[in-house]
């Protein structure tokens, strides 16, 4: 089936990779089409300030994201209309198997300033791989750096054990197989690369690491010509029992785990507000 | 370096299953390019033909201001159409964001400056008494130019081809103004380039190939219209 | 009428003058000789002609019509002439397309393509070569399929620059014949260049002597009997010119003294002149004989040069040297040799002045 | 389009306040895109040469899978280096992934296919009879070989051009092998396309101006070369 | 010693025979004319020679190396050879760059490079030259700057195709010069093509008559005096040819008849003949003449046609038309107009025999 015929009626979705790689969206489109056979839902995959920003100019109807302050940001501007969150997971912590720094067990504000410290004295074994392109993923990296109480901008000047790879998911965890370091990824992202890498979770589920997916439909008050119609019917469908069930059954197939947990009717995570 | 002999095993596959979304993604591919290599000869190579055959003031910085837009980075050209063909932009009530007919557009512009600077490169090979020749025989202007480009004719396709290349092979301006969209916009690089931040790397590979077999096909069809 | 007229015009490269002050007008249907040495402007001239340069000054005009002026008319005169080039050049492709060039860009429909370039081909005997990649063509071939390029537009000003330069002496022959039968048929006007005096002198109605400036322009006869200068007379080989002090000793003879030697003429002449005797003009003996000849010279051989049907001979007379040209029947029969002392004769109507 | 705007202001400031980071990013585009354009050239005009003048069987069709070259994808290029470069490659021992090396090696093999491909284009333009007139006058191959490439040095020069073009605005090899890795691997392109993602576009389009810039100069310098 | 030995030599284009069996051996030092007609082949020889083509089978041995064996030798052999291209070729740049490259590529050093090249150019006339783009020269210069070019390697074969045709009357007498000159000067050995008969006849120790096949060899004298064949003596333009019927009469006399022309010969013959008569060797009178003159025929005048220093006739006897040379002035003194009846009288040994 193509999505490019038959509807009508285009809505256009502009989303952080993280959810297009996973391949979660295509099913999602999938049944949303379906059910809506005279809407053609268009996925743009793209970093998140872009995919914000293709929100702002009108060329996104609704934008699906995992960045919490850019997500106030955008309502406060009155761009998007409100924040509908819909899935979380958690990052990972995902490090070379030996454990150069021996973070397994600690919690994440644990671990990074472990890394830190065993970093700057051993920057040879020891090495952060930070995605350093301001999306969602990097800023939870850097929301974890605030809860170490160190300032993040001086952290990251503090040798070579901290490296930028100023990149998507994907390649950010090639370069840290490849350089045998940590890094912050999400668990989608991670699991479809597994076995291109020898690396391995070191850490998951510490509260830090909470990955919350919104979707803000466009305001087209503010931002003309939008489909806010369609969009408003996506989250409808998102938050419905059909949708919520597809995020909760997706990755069984591929990964023999679920990728997503399901925000309305699953499990609610700890400390969620 | 398993992945390559596993993509040429998932490209004869792909290739012999006639995936029907593949097959749509093969089409589209080349429909785009093909237009925009189209446009872009229609529209440069006379325009370097003209350059070429027009002596005036600056030429020669124009040339050099030609030959240093082989250099535009794609993302550059695809920003600029961009905030051209955004919403917001002056051309944004046409709605050619995300669209196949937005990716011709931006492609053109970005192959355009091979086409004008090759078509001038491949003219100024061209004994300049072949001109005059021409002319003698009572060519018009526009009949000369056409003249001296059959007998650039190898050249030119040389240049028609690069275009093209540049064109299917071209990934940034297909992500930010086609948007990957599947079934719509999405194109043979920018499915690579997804399946490769998926960590599909073999996968990405066979549509590797599959891509330089679709290059092949129609240099040797440009080709053989060369020789005639 | 004058089909073509040429008015004050030069040309220069950079600072060079090749063509100063070109004053030319070419009757309609006559056939042009423009005669000069290697770099002389010649081509040059021709390229003026044939609007694909423009002069530094001066006017051109062909047929009534000034070229500078209307820009748009050039094309459409163009297409009045056709140029055969010096330097071979031949389109990519075949022989037949290289002729039907000039047919295609004015439009013609196939089967009157495909019917003159056959036509012409055959005139130059070419017609087999047809389906021949060009480029690989001899030289004398690419000159013969330049020739039917041309012909085939049926210009009214062919522009010849050496057209049988490459071409052997049967093949060229047949190409003179062409040449006058074009004009003689299709009233074609035609100016050619050539370095070949002969095929000049035959071709020509007129002859242009050309040297960066014009020289002379006239009749073939007048040029090679009466140059008017000494470039000309150079140049179109005038053997025997004596340059000497000249007194009218009559109305109708002047005597012309060079230190020992005294010359008659039959044309006037004052102070300083040239003297030219053709050297087919001279009669030799072995004695000094009793006939109606005013000049008389007394001579020894010093070379005897066998150009095939005729001999030619140098021949010492005082210190100036003449040459003296010979059927090979008679030198045998005078029997001739380097050293032995002979005889010039020759009327006073053979004795040419010029200053 | 204000962003276009803003990204002169931006471009203009910060070439006027010599950022050091940014300088650092340039330098080391300049030495990258500057060095495989080297390799790329001294490998790939003789081997053009080579091919042009040598007559063997399948050259015609040499030439077409070289022209097929042309249309490469960069990620696929990139792919392929990578697969070999990477620690579980054969060459994975020299460690040259995500190393400006790795980067250099990776956009020679890109262009290379080009300069080879426009070498045979641009010496296919010089009439056969000069290279007889060489010979005649006594060149040896490698002499006529170097006579001709002077007769098309302007064509020769185009190549070059459009090689360097190629690599100095090319993303998906820097990517990919170079990884964008701050303060090492971190070039303009891949620092556009980072800035881009992040949604700051008249960053994107400052850098993109610099980009241009650096590329005039390199052509004017490449051109006054050509002229002697 | 041969300097040059061609054997068995064939080449074709596609089906097409280009050189038939040609076998030919050229003396070290001596000029060797090419001659024939367009198309014939004579470039094509040239370049196998030149080594720039192969044959399609045949061997050229160069100073007694075979060259088809040693692949090596190739580059060696061709740089003691130099040749001048019918078609004007040039390197872009300047005409010192271009005359310099020969010596440069044989890695002469700068002030050697910088003396040979200007003294070649002051040779031909083209020392101001030096620094002008190459492409801008006009067709003789171009020649000229061919020539320099392939003069300052002091080849031992030189190889000239062509050399004048551009060139004017005066520069190709200072070409023919220099040719002549570096013959006797440099011992170097010539092979040149020609279209230029008598030019051909001057310059050459031997010529060749080409027409794909070789068709004659010898002195100038004897191709131009004795063709072996109606080819050669149609080419060399023999004007008076008859066919007849021989009978040998004597041990010196052969006699042919031809309708009711009888003709008187020196030479040996039986059966189908061609009989040739020089122009030159013919004299003519008014009335019959007795004198020892065996061949006396009756004609009339039926051409008369003016050529500079010679007049030519054509006189019709019986069905035959000869042709005739004189000069300007026994023609004036004889008093000929067309239809006038002359007598042709010339000797049993002015009548040349061939098959
Ligand atoms: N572009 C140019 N720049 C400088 N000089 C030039 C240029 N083109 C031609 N010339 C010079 O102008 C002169 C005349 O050239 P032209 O070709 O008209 O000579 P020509 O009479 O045809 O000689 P030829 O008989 O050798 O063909 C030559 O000396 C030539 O070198
Ligand atoms: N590549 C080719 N293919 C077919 N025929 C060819 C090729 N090259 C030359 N010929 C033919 O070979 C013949 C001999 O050519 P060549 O150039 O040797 O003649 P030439 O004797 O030098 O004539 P000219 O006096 O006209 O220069 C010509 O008829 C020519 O058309
Ligand atoms: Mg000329
Ligand atoms: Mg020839």
């Amino acid at each position: 089936y193509a999505s490019g015929q038959g509807g009508n009626e285009v809505l256009v979705v502009a989303t952080t990779t993280s959810l297009e790689d996973t391949g979660l969206l295509e099913e999602i489109e999938a049944a949303f089409e379906a059910k809506y056979p005279n809407i053609d839902m268009q996925v743009i995959s793209a970093g998140t300030g872009i995919a914000i920003e293709y929100g702002k100019r009108g060329d996104a109807d609704i934008v699906l994201v995992h960045d919490r302050e850019r997500e106030e940001e955008l309502i406060a501007e009155g761009i998007g209309t409100e924040r509908n969150p819909f899935a979380y997971n958690y990052f990972y912590i995902i490090g070379p198997s030996d454990d150069p720094a021996q973070i397994r067990g600690m919690n994440a504000a644990e671990a990074f300033i472990k890394i830190k410290d065993e970093g700057e004295e051993n920057p040879d074994l020891v090495e952060f791989i930070s995605r350093g392109d301001d999306s969602g993923t990097h800023a939870s990296e850097k929301k974890i750096w605030d809860a170490t109480g160190l300032d993040y901008s001086k952290t990251i000047q503090t040798g070579k054990w901290y490296v930028e790879s100023g990149k998507g998911m994907g390649d950010t965890l090639m370069i840290a197989n490849e350089r045998q370091g940590y890094t912050l990824s999400d668990s989608g992202t991670f699991l479809s690369f597994k076995a291109e890498t020898q690396l391995e979770i070191l850490i998951s589920e510490s509260e830090e690491l909470l990955n919350v997916y919104t979707a803000i439909p466009i305001n087209s008050n503010l931002v003309p010509d939008t489909n806010i119609d369609a969009a408003d019917k996506l989250v409808e469908f998102l938050l419905s029992s059909e949708g919520q069930k597809i995020i909760e059954d997706f990755g069984i197939e591929e990964y023999g785990q679920t990728l997503f947990t399901p925000l309305k009717n699953g499990p609610k995570p700890i400390n969620y507000i | 370096m398993s992945e390559i002999i596993e993509g040429i095993y998932q490209a004869i596959n792909l290739i012999l299953t006639l995936n029907p979304e593949m097959l749509e993604i093969t089409l589209r591919t080349i429909y785009i390019s093909l237009s925009s290599t189209l446009f872009a000869t229609i529209i440069g190579v006379p325009l370097g033909g003209l350059i070429n055959f027009k002596t005036f003031k600056g030429k020669r910085g124009l040339v050099n201001i030609i030959q240093t837009l082989y250099s535009v980075p794609t993302v550059l050209v695809g920003l600029f159409v961009f905030l051209l063909i955004s919403r917001a932009g002056i051309l944004g009530e046409l709605n050619l964001l995300f669209t196949p007919t937005g990716m011709i557009l931006c492609q053109t512009i970005l192959i355009m400056p091979i086409l004008v600077g090759f078509t001038i490169n491949a003219l100024s090979g061209v004994e300049k008494n072949i001109e005059d020749l021409a002319m003698s025989l009572g060519a018009n202007q526009f009949q000369t130019i056409y003249t001296i480009m059959k007998e650039a004719k190898y050249a030119l396709m040389g240049a028609v081809i690069l275009g093209f290349g540049r064109a299917i092979s071209e990934v940034g301006v297909a992500l930010l103004i086609g948007g990957n969209i599947r079934g719509f916009t999405r194109v043979i690089t920018t499915t690579i380039s997804l399946e490769t931040s998926r960590g599909n790397i073999a996968l990405s590979v066979a549509l590797g190939i599959i891509l330089m077999l679709i290059a092949l096909v129609i240099n040797l069809i440009l080709n053989i219209i060369q020789e005639k | 009428m004058y089909l073509l007229e040429i008015k004050d015009l030069n040309k220069k490269y950079g600072n060079k003058k090749i063509l100063e002050n070109i004053n030319l007008k070419v009757k309609t249907g006559i056939n042009l000789g423009l005669i000069g040495p290697t770099g002389c402007g010649k081509t040059t001239l021709l390229r003026l002609i044939d609007l694909l340069e423009n002069p530094t000054s001066g006017k051109i005009i062909f047929d009534g019509i000034n070229t500078s002026y209307s820009k748009k008319d050039k094309l459409q005169i163009r297409r009045r002439m056709g140029m055969v080039f010096q330097k071979p050049l031949t389109f990519k492709g075949t022989v037949f397309h290289n002729v039907a060039y000039g047919l295609k860009i004015r439009g013609e429909n196939k089967d009157q393509v495909q019917e003159k370039v056959y036509r012409n081909l055959e005139l130059l005997g070419m017609d087999e070569y047809a389906e021949r990649n060009a480029a690989s063509l001899s030289g004398g071939e690419t000159q013969r399929m330049a020739l039917a390029r041309v012909l085939v537009t049926e210009p009214d000003l062919l522009l010849l620059d050496e057209p049988t330069s490459n071409l052997d002496p049967l093949s060229r022959e047949k190409i003179e014949e062409l040449i006058l039968q074009l004009k003689k048929e299709n009233k074609t006007t035609i100016i050619m260049t050539t370095h070949d005096l002969i095929q000049g002198q035959q071709l020509s109605d007129e002859i242009v002597i050309l040297n960066h400036k014009i020289f002379q322009i006239g009749k073939p006869e007048e040029i090679f009997r009466k140059p008017q200068n000494q470039f000309v007379a150079d140049f179109v080989g005038v053997k025997n010119v004596i340059q000497g002090q000249a007194i009218l000793t009559s109305e109708k003879l002047t005597m012309i003294k060079k230190g020992n030697i005294t010359l008659y003429s039959s044309e006037k002449g004052n102070g300083k002149v040239f003297a030219s005797i053709r050297p087919e003009d001279i009669s030799l003996s072995l004695e000094k004989l009793d006939n109606s000849s005013l000049n008389k010279l007394k001579g020894n051989v010093i070379q005897i040069e066998d150009v095939g049907a005729i001999i030619h001979l140098k021949v010492k007379v005082d210190s100036e040297i003449f040459t003296v040209y010979m059927t090979r029947k008679s030198f045998l029969d005078m029997n001739i040799s380097i050293g032995e002392t002979l005889w010039l004769e020759f009327k006073a109507t053979g004795v040419h002045l010029f200053q």
